[in-house]
């Protein structure tokens, strides 16, 4: 007797599944918080994409500044004849248009770092916990090298040896930063590569990559996402650290951190505008940043779902 | 607390008086030892320690020994002391920084009695009075034998100038006791605290919580804030210290000078006097003083100031011309401008990041196009070394009266005679180079001072660097506090005083 | 049944246990080393399994047989021993080249839910290893996988849903499809029916049955379930703490079962007749594998055990047709 | 254990020269700190003296073997600043920058921990959103910034708390510690918080995490059933649990604290390492970077060994498979 | 009578819709008797057991019934006396004895926790009333082994420390959710003859969950039998396992293996489980059933077919009806 499973009933499949992105979207937007982060985001996006429209004042062409407009009040008219409404540095910066070109530094550099610094993490994490042995201890001893080799230090190594520039910035930070998504990446790791279903995928004889970037990444995901979007946050804070140590991107192109750091100085003085803006703007860039990767993190993860 | 005085200091101590010649580290051992001379408030030397001295001929110098000095132990200053101490400078292990180069020219020094000290030069050496301010003499009885080292584990040794120790800790504190058998003038504090805070704003915030009663070192930024806050005085004074910038004469392609596409140019425009002229006419000194220095500083007309050795004042600076800088820019060839950068520091002097980024501002709108670069001063050498550079900022002091830009940027570079130090940019002008030669052996102040005149003005005709401004000694304290600065930027707490009511 | 065996084991040990580092050398030398603990998972078995037979592999739990199972399926290689396959002599790393270019060997798995990834849909789960292979062009895999879906038992419409989403028995059947779909010729089944209910079992052991029939697969079955061993296979091993102690076709174990570990087996198993009866008992706990028993493993349980069973390995000797057995009791009528 | 550590030094000591011998080169091609402590009117026979002093004339290969022959006699090295044992500077000033740490990190579990808890437990409460809001703050602005603030808040306006140094000390266990007097406590509060927020933040998150994972496990349903109260299940059962992960990331993360205590040290104007190191990198005073680099290293190294003991401590099954 | 369940459902509320796990289920258990509770993956057994415990958890709830333990309504009274009956007058025994004790905390621990969240006593009574307890499920040497943890012990011995607990208080209802699924059959003899002791020694009700009709058949005083979500057949063992009503119960007992011929396919049920959310109308089992007709269309209520055994379908075998 043959077994007689019945072909499955039209009327199950007529109910009309939701597709993938449909569904994605829906358990995404459960969360008003996230959306309001994702707007934010799309808008701060969009601001450093065309800030060269937006800003009144290009603040990275030298022969535009007028020292003679500097540390204006947010609202003042200076000699271009257009207010300032953030008011200006004491280099007569446009704050407003700083803070419109800062974000496109402070962006590319935080989100280019994280993304660089995750890729290369992750890959050697996971290579780690799946060979294990010596690969593991290897990749492990130069991860607690790294961990330990201050950031500073190699910002200056870079500095000295490559020079200054937003990438050189960028390229210490993922120097810095990888080795956090590798001991991640690992820990994460060990736990799910000892599960059936990695064993299930050598058996089916699938490639050793795709079995590691396939199977188990995605699995080791979550923490790596939680540790990302904070690691956005804490690139764009380092950055904003090392140009306060004088070590970050190019005065003349300032960061949102370079323009925090900048204006620190003048904290005391009570010419708060040159520091606060530019800190409301990294801080809610961070914030809404954060507020769509922790709601990514649940939707991403199946076994929370409901 | 009438009779204590917390200070929040910038510089973090080294209790070995021989170990490493900075500014701050001077005005720490002036505390707890002395020198033969020192200069007043306005910066004229005369005797300390030494009584008096005298020119005995053109190499030799004398200096009597005061009789009343008394160490600890109760023994008096001698002779002994004094040659043991110039050798300890010469021969201290392991110093990056000796205070040699305040010994210069000098070959012999010795005892000709207990308390008279003979000093020979190879050259006639007009500074060494001048010199010998900036070195420590120490108990022979009580240091001989001790390293730096100890000097910081037995928290000061043999001290006995106005203050002993009376605890350190590195990085965080030197606490001092005044001295009751010192032999000068008794200072006004009983107790100095020196909190190290190395951090500007840490400094002023400390000042206005209250938490210390004098900072040195107020960055220029605050200096308004302060100004207004009702409780707090801020006392500046000159500097001699200036802040120039040096220019690149080296030969051929320079990295740093570039045209319009970025490619080095083949001839080194800066070679042009036309070309250092324009620049200088862009560079709007007035406006950096009144709007990064917020007025903390004084417009530099040449590489001397008022009061230094060649001074000259006939010798103007003109006012900014941007329009002009480019008609010599176009006739030198460079209407379109070319690339230039401007290589700075930026954790070294008050706002030296934001003075070249307004440089910077100033040559862009003549029509060059400048590149600003910014790096912590241990990066910054290396670039000034190798050349990569097209205007490089760099600070320069007095020694004494005499203008050192001169010595180390403008004097080609001669190392074993300690010209050129700083002589980066390879400006060779072998006429300037025997007219500084000359005025430094010159005993004659007046006839020195006409030397160091020619050579200030030279160097001013040929725009050999571009002097931008003095910078300003800024000192806060308490309200109820008096300060006298001193142009060498020395801290010292007996200048501070009560204010009277 | 006299083919030539289609794998065939020999000798095969497994021993787990992390090999001495460099630390742990150097610890020995000052004194300072605790022996490494090792298990013998597996310890001196021989196997064969000839084309399109089903050998019903028993025991208790942590016995090996998963771990058998998982040597012959080629995912972990042998500590000693060999797995012949085909009758080559190739050994595990040629192995692998083989299954490269079609994994013939498929192992279903005990736990269903630790078997699948969770961040993959039914559909990607069956479907990604025939699109890697070639097995079956783009265009075409939903439908395949809809066809390995059903043939599991499956509903595709439930395709686009996550493992999660299952119960039990359903993600048993999601890694049945999986092993199917790529047209194994082997199959091993690691208690593939244990977490199955009863009507669902029927379906997935005629399902095997049916399969063996139609492709002529050949099966190592994993089981405690002597029930579902006795109706499907033709073969069956006992198995206890890493070794085989007995071996015979289905009916002669199930008739005369020879070693008494088997007959204590056979009278534990509920049977649906017999109502609210009392249980028999075999004593004592499955003894730790870090510390077998000396001897024969099972003296400390064995109503039968004797002086020689503490101190001796019972040799796996022939005491009928076929019927293979590792008891020191048969030596006195051998 | 003896094994375990036996098999981490060897590790550990290849990595500590690898770092020595990447920070020789690394300082090597920023520059000659010479150039940069010398007066400009030093001769060149001064320059010369000074340079060959600090055994810098030598190739760089050469002083590195010195530095290695040094190393074997327990010898790091002099700081060409301070002209006294690097080591000995580094181990003066590391109470300070530990104690910082340390109490950081204490605060960061003892704040964060509840908010954790109770985002977790309640996920969807308002309360919890406000937390996990909250929560970014702690490291989404720079810690330079937020210490000035704190400054200008605590010390300038309020005048609740001294602005920077260290305070009282007392003696204890041959160093000196801020902790143990009132003053010094006082003197510790803002820079600690300073450097907390991150672990704050951090704690929460990972806390939260642990929750909702925790809470659907089936032990916790068992727990349930066995009529525990809700405190105890959260208390024992769910806590005990997510202590694990807390302490391994907490733990491994101290190090890291101190490392980067730097900016906090600075605004604080608190004489610790992290201080010192800027101080140095910025002269390259390559004795003090080589010897801090390399205790750093050997920081990770114990600081792993101890997460990994605390691991065992708490989670029993480690322990068994360890020994 | 112990428990007595009146049409209990217990529905998850999830965003692709209502999924009713337990619809309209009435059961009851007397004193001292076993229920055993059989029906396919997914039929609601467990939620059943849950429900009783009142541990359904979000996105499930209750949605109606009645649950009256000794004469309470289980399903209206405060979460607190729910807390003061749960592991002390009703116990559960979970599926997987691997998952159910918490890892990081000692045998002793999660023993003792479970007499003094009932009872004021001393730590030591506790202690001594955790190792007797041990002993009784034949766990040799309790002494030393209450100082170990969970992972120290072995499948079996770990089940059988779940039922010391469920048995620590002498419930008068215990649920065991599957708890041999994950043993041998050895091993499942031992604990099956322990639980048969315990309950007769102390008068404990049982409902013993399981999809094995083996076992349930030598354990069980009564059978009752899901399929999707509801109760199809209830009766008492022998009663159903040889005269099955229910077409699914009586598929369910051909299909077991050892009652067919060895190598021969086994008899089935056609079809498979369908998802709760897509049930077809009238009987849930229609489209599978043999026996379907027209008036399956229509949902069957639960009618007792024979004396003291029910099932709810149209068309049952009935019990004259000879069938092999
Ligand atoms: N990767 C491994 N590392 C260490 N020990 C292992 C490993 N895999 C299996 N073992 C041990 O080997 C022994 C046999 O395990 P195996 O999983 O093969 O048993 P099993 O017969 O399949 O048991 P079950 O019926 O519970 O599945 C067990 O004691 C187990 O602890
Ligand atoms: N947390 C949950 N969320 C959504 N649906 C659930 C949840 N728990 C159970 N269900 C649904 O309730 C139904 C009944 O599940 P239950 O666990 O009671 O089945 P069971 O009879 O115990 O099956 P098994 O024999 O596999 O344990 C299933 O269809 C399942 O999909
Ligand atoms: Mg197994
Ligand atoms: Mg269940």
């Amino acid at each position: 007797m043959a077994t007689s499973v019945h072909s499955p009933k039209p009327e199950i499949r007529k109910r009309g599944e939701q597709t993938p992105f449909r569904r994605f979207v829906s358990d995404f937007i459960v969360s008003r918080l996230a959306v309001l982060g994702l707007f934010v985001l799309g808008l701060v996006v969009l601001i450093a994409i065309f800030a060269p429209l937006l800003a009144p004042q290009n603040p990275y062409d030298l022969a535009q500044l007028d020292i003679l407009d500097g540390m204006l009040q947010p609202g003042t008219v200076g000699g271009g004849g257009y207010p300032y409404w953030l008011g200006t540095d004491e280099q007569g910066r446009d704050m407003l248009s700083a803070i419109f070109f800062g974000l496109r530094i402070s962006l590319f550099v935080g989100l280019g770092s994280a993304i660089l610094a995750f890729v290369i993490g992750a890959t050697l994490g996971l290579t780690a916990a799946y060979f294990g042995g010596k690969v593991d201890a290897a990749i492990m001893r130069w991860v607690d090298l790294q961990l330990s080799f201050p950031a500073i230090l190699v910002a200056l190594l870079i500095l000295s040896l490559l020079g200054r520039g937003v990438l050189n910035v960028m390229l210490a930070l993922v120097i810095v930063e990888w080795a956090y998504y590798a001991r991640t990446a690992r820990a994460a790791a060990l736990v799910e590569r000892g599960r059936e279903y990695i064993e299930a995928a050598q058996c089916l004889a699938l490639p050793t990559s795709r079995i590691v970037y396939r199977h188990l990444l995605p699995n080791c995901l979550p923490p790596l996402i939680v540790i990302g979007t904070m690691q956005v946050a804490s690139a764009i804070a380092l950055e904003a650290t090392l140009s306060f140590l004088g070590l970050g991107v190019p005065v003349t192109e300032p960061s949102l951190g370079l323009l925090i750091s900048n204006g620190y100085q003048f904290m005391l003085s009570g010419n708060y505008w040159v520091s606060f803006y530019p800190g409301v703007a990294l801080l809610v860039t961070i914030v809404a940043i954060n507020l769509v990767g922790d709601q990514l993190r649940d939707v991403l993860n199946p076994r929370l779902k409901t | 607390r009438t009779q204590e005085l917390v200070v929040g200091s910038q510089g973090d101590p080294s209790l070995d008086p021989h170990y490493m010649y900075i500014g701050t580290n001077v005005a720490f051992w002036r505390h707890i030892y002395g020198s033969l001379t020192m200069h007043d408030e306005e910066g004229r030397i005369g005797p300390s320690l030494a009584e008096s001295y005298k020119l005995v001929d053109d190499h030799t110098w004398e200096f009597r020994l005061r009789d009343d000095v008394k160490f600890e132990d109760g023994s008096t200053l001698s002779a002994e002391d004094v040659v043991y101490s110039l050798n300890r400078v010469k021969s201290l292990p392991g110093n990056p920084s000796p205070y040699t180069v305040r010994l210069e020219s000098i070959t012999k020094f010795e005892a000709v009695g207990p308390s008279t000290v003979r000093i020979t030069t190879d050259a006639p050496n007009p500074y060494v009075p001048d010199n010998l301010s900036q070195v420590a003499i120490v108990p022979q009885k009580a240091t001989d034998g001790k390293s730096t080292g100890d000097f910081t584990s037995e928290a000061g040794i043999g001290e006995y100038g106005p203050y002993r120790v009376s605890s350190f800790s590195p990085g965080d504190r030197l606490v001092l006791e005044r001295n009751e058998d010192y032999w000068g003038e008794k200072p006004h504090w009983k107790r100095v605290t020196f909190r190290i805070m190395p951090n500007d704003a840490s400094r002023v915030a400390a000042l206005l919580a209250k938490d210390v009663d004098l900072i040195d070192f107020v960055p220029p930024s605050d200096v308004k804030r302060l100004l207004e806050t009702p409780d707090v005085a801020v006392h500046d004074g000159p500097s001699t210290r200036m802040i120039v910038l040096q220019l690149n004469f080296r030969d051929g392609k320079v990295g740093a000078l570039t045209d319009a596409s970025g490619r080095p140019l083949e001839q080194n425009p800066l070679k042009d006097l036309r070309v250092r002229q324009a620049i200088s006419k862009a560079v709007d000194r007035k406006a950096i003083v009144e709007r990064i220095m917020n007025g903390a500083a004084d417009v530099a007309t040449q590489v001397a100031m008022p009061g230094m050795e060649g001074y000259d004042s006939d010798l103007t600076m003109e006012a900014a011309d941007p329009n002009g800088a480019r008609v010599l820019l176009a006739e030198a060839g460079y209407p379109e401008g070319f690339g230039i950068s401007i290589a700075c520091s930026n954790n070294r002097y008050p706002n030296d990041a934001r003075v070249c980024q307004a440089v910077g501002q100033m040559l862009a709108r003549a029509g060059l196009q400048p590149k600003v670069e910014t790096q912590p001063m241990s990066v910054l050498l290396k670039a000034m070394q190798g050349g990569d550079f097209g205007l490089a900022m760099l600070g320069m002091g007095a020694q004494g009266t005499r203008p050192q830009t001169l010595g180390h940027i403008v004097h080609s570079v001669d190392r074993d005679a300690g010209y050129g130090g700083y002589n980066f940019g390879g400006y060779v002008n072998p006429a300037l180079d025997k007219n500084i030669a000359d005025a430094v052996v010159t005993l004659d102040g007046d006839q020195r001072d006409q030397l160091m005149r020619e050579a200030v003005k030279r160097t001013a005709e040929e725009v050999v660097v571009l002097p931008l401004y003095f910078q300003r000694v800024l000192t806060a304290s308490r309200a109820d506090l008096t300060y006298t600065t001193d142009p060498t930027e020395e801290t010292l707490t007996w200048r501070a005083k009560p204010a009277s009511k | 049944m006299s083919h030539v065996p289609m794998v065939e084991i020999l000798n095969v040990s497994k021993r787990f246990g992390k090999a001495p580092t460099f630390g742990d050398r150097l610890a020995r030398r000052f004194g300072g080393y605790r022996p490494q603990k090792t298990v013998h998972a597996i310890d001196g078995v021989d196997l064969g399994i000839a084309k399109g037979q089903i050998l019903g592999l028993v025991g208790e739990s942590g016995c090996g047989k998963s771990t058998l199972g998982r040597i012959v399926a080629g995912i972990i290689p042998p500590t000693e021993g060999v797995v012949r396959w085909h009758g080559d002599n190739a050994n595990r790393p040629s192995q692998v080249e083989v299954r490269r270019a079609k994994p013939g060997i498929q192992m279903i798995f005990q736990d269903p839910m630790s078997s699948l990834n969770p961040r993959m849909r039914v559909a990607e789960i069956v479907g990604e290893a025939p699109l890697v292979h070639g097995l079956v062009p783009r265009r075409d895999i939903n439908a395949y996988v809809d066809e390995q879906l059903v043939r599991a038992g499956l509903d595709p419409a439930y395709k686009k849903r996550y493992p999660h989403q299952f119960s039990g028995g359903q993600r048993q059947r999601i890694s049945i499809a999986r092993a199917l779909a790529v047209q194994p010729e082997f199959l091993v089944c690691d208690e593939s029916v244990a977490a199955l209910d009863v009507s669902i079992q029927a379906q997935v052991i005629n399902l095997f049955m049916k399969l063996r029939d139609e492709l002529n697969l050949t099966y190592l079955f994993i089981s405690h379930d002597l029930g579902v061993v006795e109706h499907l296979s033709d073969r069956v091993a006992i198995m206890y703490l890493g070794r085989i102690v007995e071996e015979a076709p289905t009916e002669e174990i199930f008739a005369m079962a020879n070693h008494p570990y088997t007959q204590s087996l056979l009278a534990a198993v509920p049977r649906i007749e017999n109502r609210k009866s009392s249980f028999a008992v075999v004593k004592g706990e499955i003894p730790s594998p870090f510390s077998p028993p000396t001897g024969c493993h099972f003296h400390p349980r064995c109503p039968h055990a004797f002086a020689r069973c503490r101190s001796e390995r019972p040799a796996i000797r022939q005491i009928a047709a076929s019927h293979f057995s590792a008891c020191h009791l048969n030596d006195g009528s051998a | 254990m003896v094994s375990y550590l036996l098999r981490r030094l060897p590790q550990a000591a290849l990595t500590m020269l690898v770092m020595s011998v990447v920070v020789f080169v690394g300082v090597f091609a920023i520059g000659n700190p010479v150039d940069i402590l010398i007066s400009p009117q030093a001769t060149a026979t001064e320059r010369d003296n000074a340079i060959r002093a600090l055994g810098l004339d030598l190739p760089i290969w050469q002083q590195y073997w010195s530095f290695l022959v040094n190393l074997f006699q327990g010898d790091v090295g002099r700081s060409f600043v301070f002209n006294v044992s690097a080591l000995h500077l580094i181990m003066e000033r590391l109470p300070a920058t530990l104690e910082l740490a340390l109490a950081s990190t204490l605060l960061g579990l003892v704040i964060g921990m509840p908010f954790g808890l109770y985002a977790g437990l309640a996920p969807n409460s308002r309360v919890s959103t406000s937390i996990m809001a909250g929560s970014i703050l702690g490291f989404s602005l720079p810690s330079f910034w937020v210490g000035i603030v704190m400054i200008m808040l605590f010390s300038v306006h309020l005048g609740w708390l001294p602005s920077g140094g260290r305070g009282d000390t007392v003696y204890w266990l041959g160093a000196r510690w801020s902790f143990l007097t009132t003053d010094g406590l006082a003197h510790m509060a803002m820079p600690v918080l300073n450097l907390a927020l991150f672990q704050i933040s951090m704690v929460i998150r990972l806390t939260r995490a642990g929750v909702r994972e925790v809470i659907l496990s089936d032990y916790v349903k068992f727990a349930r059933a066995k009529g525990l109260t809700e405190t105890r299940i959260i208390l024992v059962h769910v806590l005990k649990n997510i202590l694990i992960p807390v302490i391994t990331v907490v733990g491994l993360n101290l190090g890291t604290v101190i490392a980067f205590a730097v900016v906090t040290e600075t605004i604080f104007s608190w004489p610790g390492m992290g201080k010192l190191i800027i101080d140095s990198i910025n002269v390259l005073d390559r004795p003090v970077i080589v010897a801090y680099l390399m205790l750093m290293v050997l920081m990770f190294v114990v600081i792993n060994l101890l997460v990994d003991l605390a691991y065992m401590v708490l989670d029993p099954r480690v322990r068994l498979e360890s020994r | 009578m112990t428990i007595e369940v009146r049409d209990l459902s217990t529905h998850f509320r999830l965003s692709a819709g209502t999924i009713k796990a337990v619809d309209g289920v009435s059961l009851s258990v007397r004193r001292g008797q076993i229920l055993g509770l059989v029906g396919e993956s997914g039929s609601g057994k467990t939620v059943t057991g849950f429900s009783i415990m009142r541990l359904v958890e979000s996105p499930g709830f209750i949605a109606g019934g009645n649950i009256l333990f000794q004469g309470t309504d289980l399903a209206r009274i405060s979460e607190e006396e729910m807390r003061r009956l749960r592991g002390n007058r009703i116990a559960m025994i979970f599926q997987d004895p691997m998952m159910t004790l918490n890892p990081v905390l000692r045998i002793d621990t999660q023993m003792v926790e479970t007499i003094r969240a009932h009872e004021k006593t001393s730590r030591e009574e506790a202690l001594r009333r955790a190792r007797d307890a041990l002993g009784m499920v034949g766990i040799p040497s309790p002494e030393e082994r209450l100082k170990a943890y969970p992972h120290q012990f072995s499948g079996g011995m770990r089940q059988r420390v779940a039922i010391a607990i469920a048995f620590l208080h002498k419930p008068d209802l215990i649920i065991a959710d599957e708890p041999t699924t994950a043993l041998d059959v050895t091993i499942q003899g031992q604990i099956l003859a322990e639980v048969q002791k315990l309950t007769s020694k102390f008068g404990t009700s049982l409902i013993w969950i399981s999809h094995d009709l083996s076992v349930v058949a030598a354990l069980a005083d009564e059978i009752a039998v899901m399929y999707a979500g509801r109760l199809v057949e209830q009766g008492k063992v022998g009663e159903v396992l040889d005269h099955p009503l229910h077409p699914y119960t009586k598929g369910l007992i051909d299909s077991v293996p050892n009652r067919n011929r060895r190598g021969a396919a086994l008899n089935q049920i056609k079809g498979m489980t369908p998802s709760l959310a897509d049930l077809p109308e009238g009987c849930s089992f229609r489209t599978r059933c043999p026996r379907e007709a027209e008036i399956c269309k229509q949902v069957p209520l639960t009618r007792e077919w024979l004396h003291d055994h029910t099932a709810r379908c149209h068309r049952p075998y009935h019990p004259t009806e000879d069938f092999t």
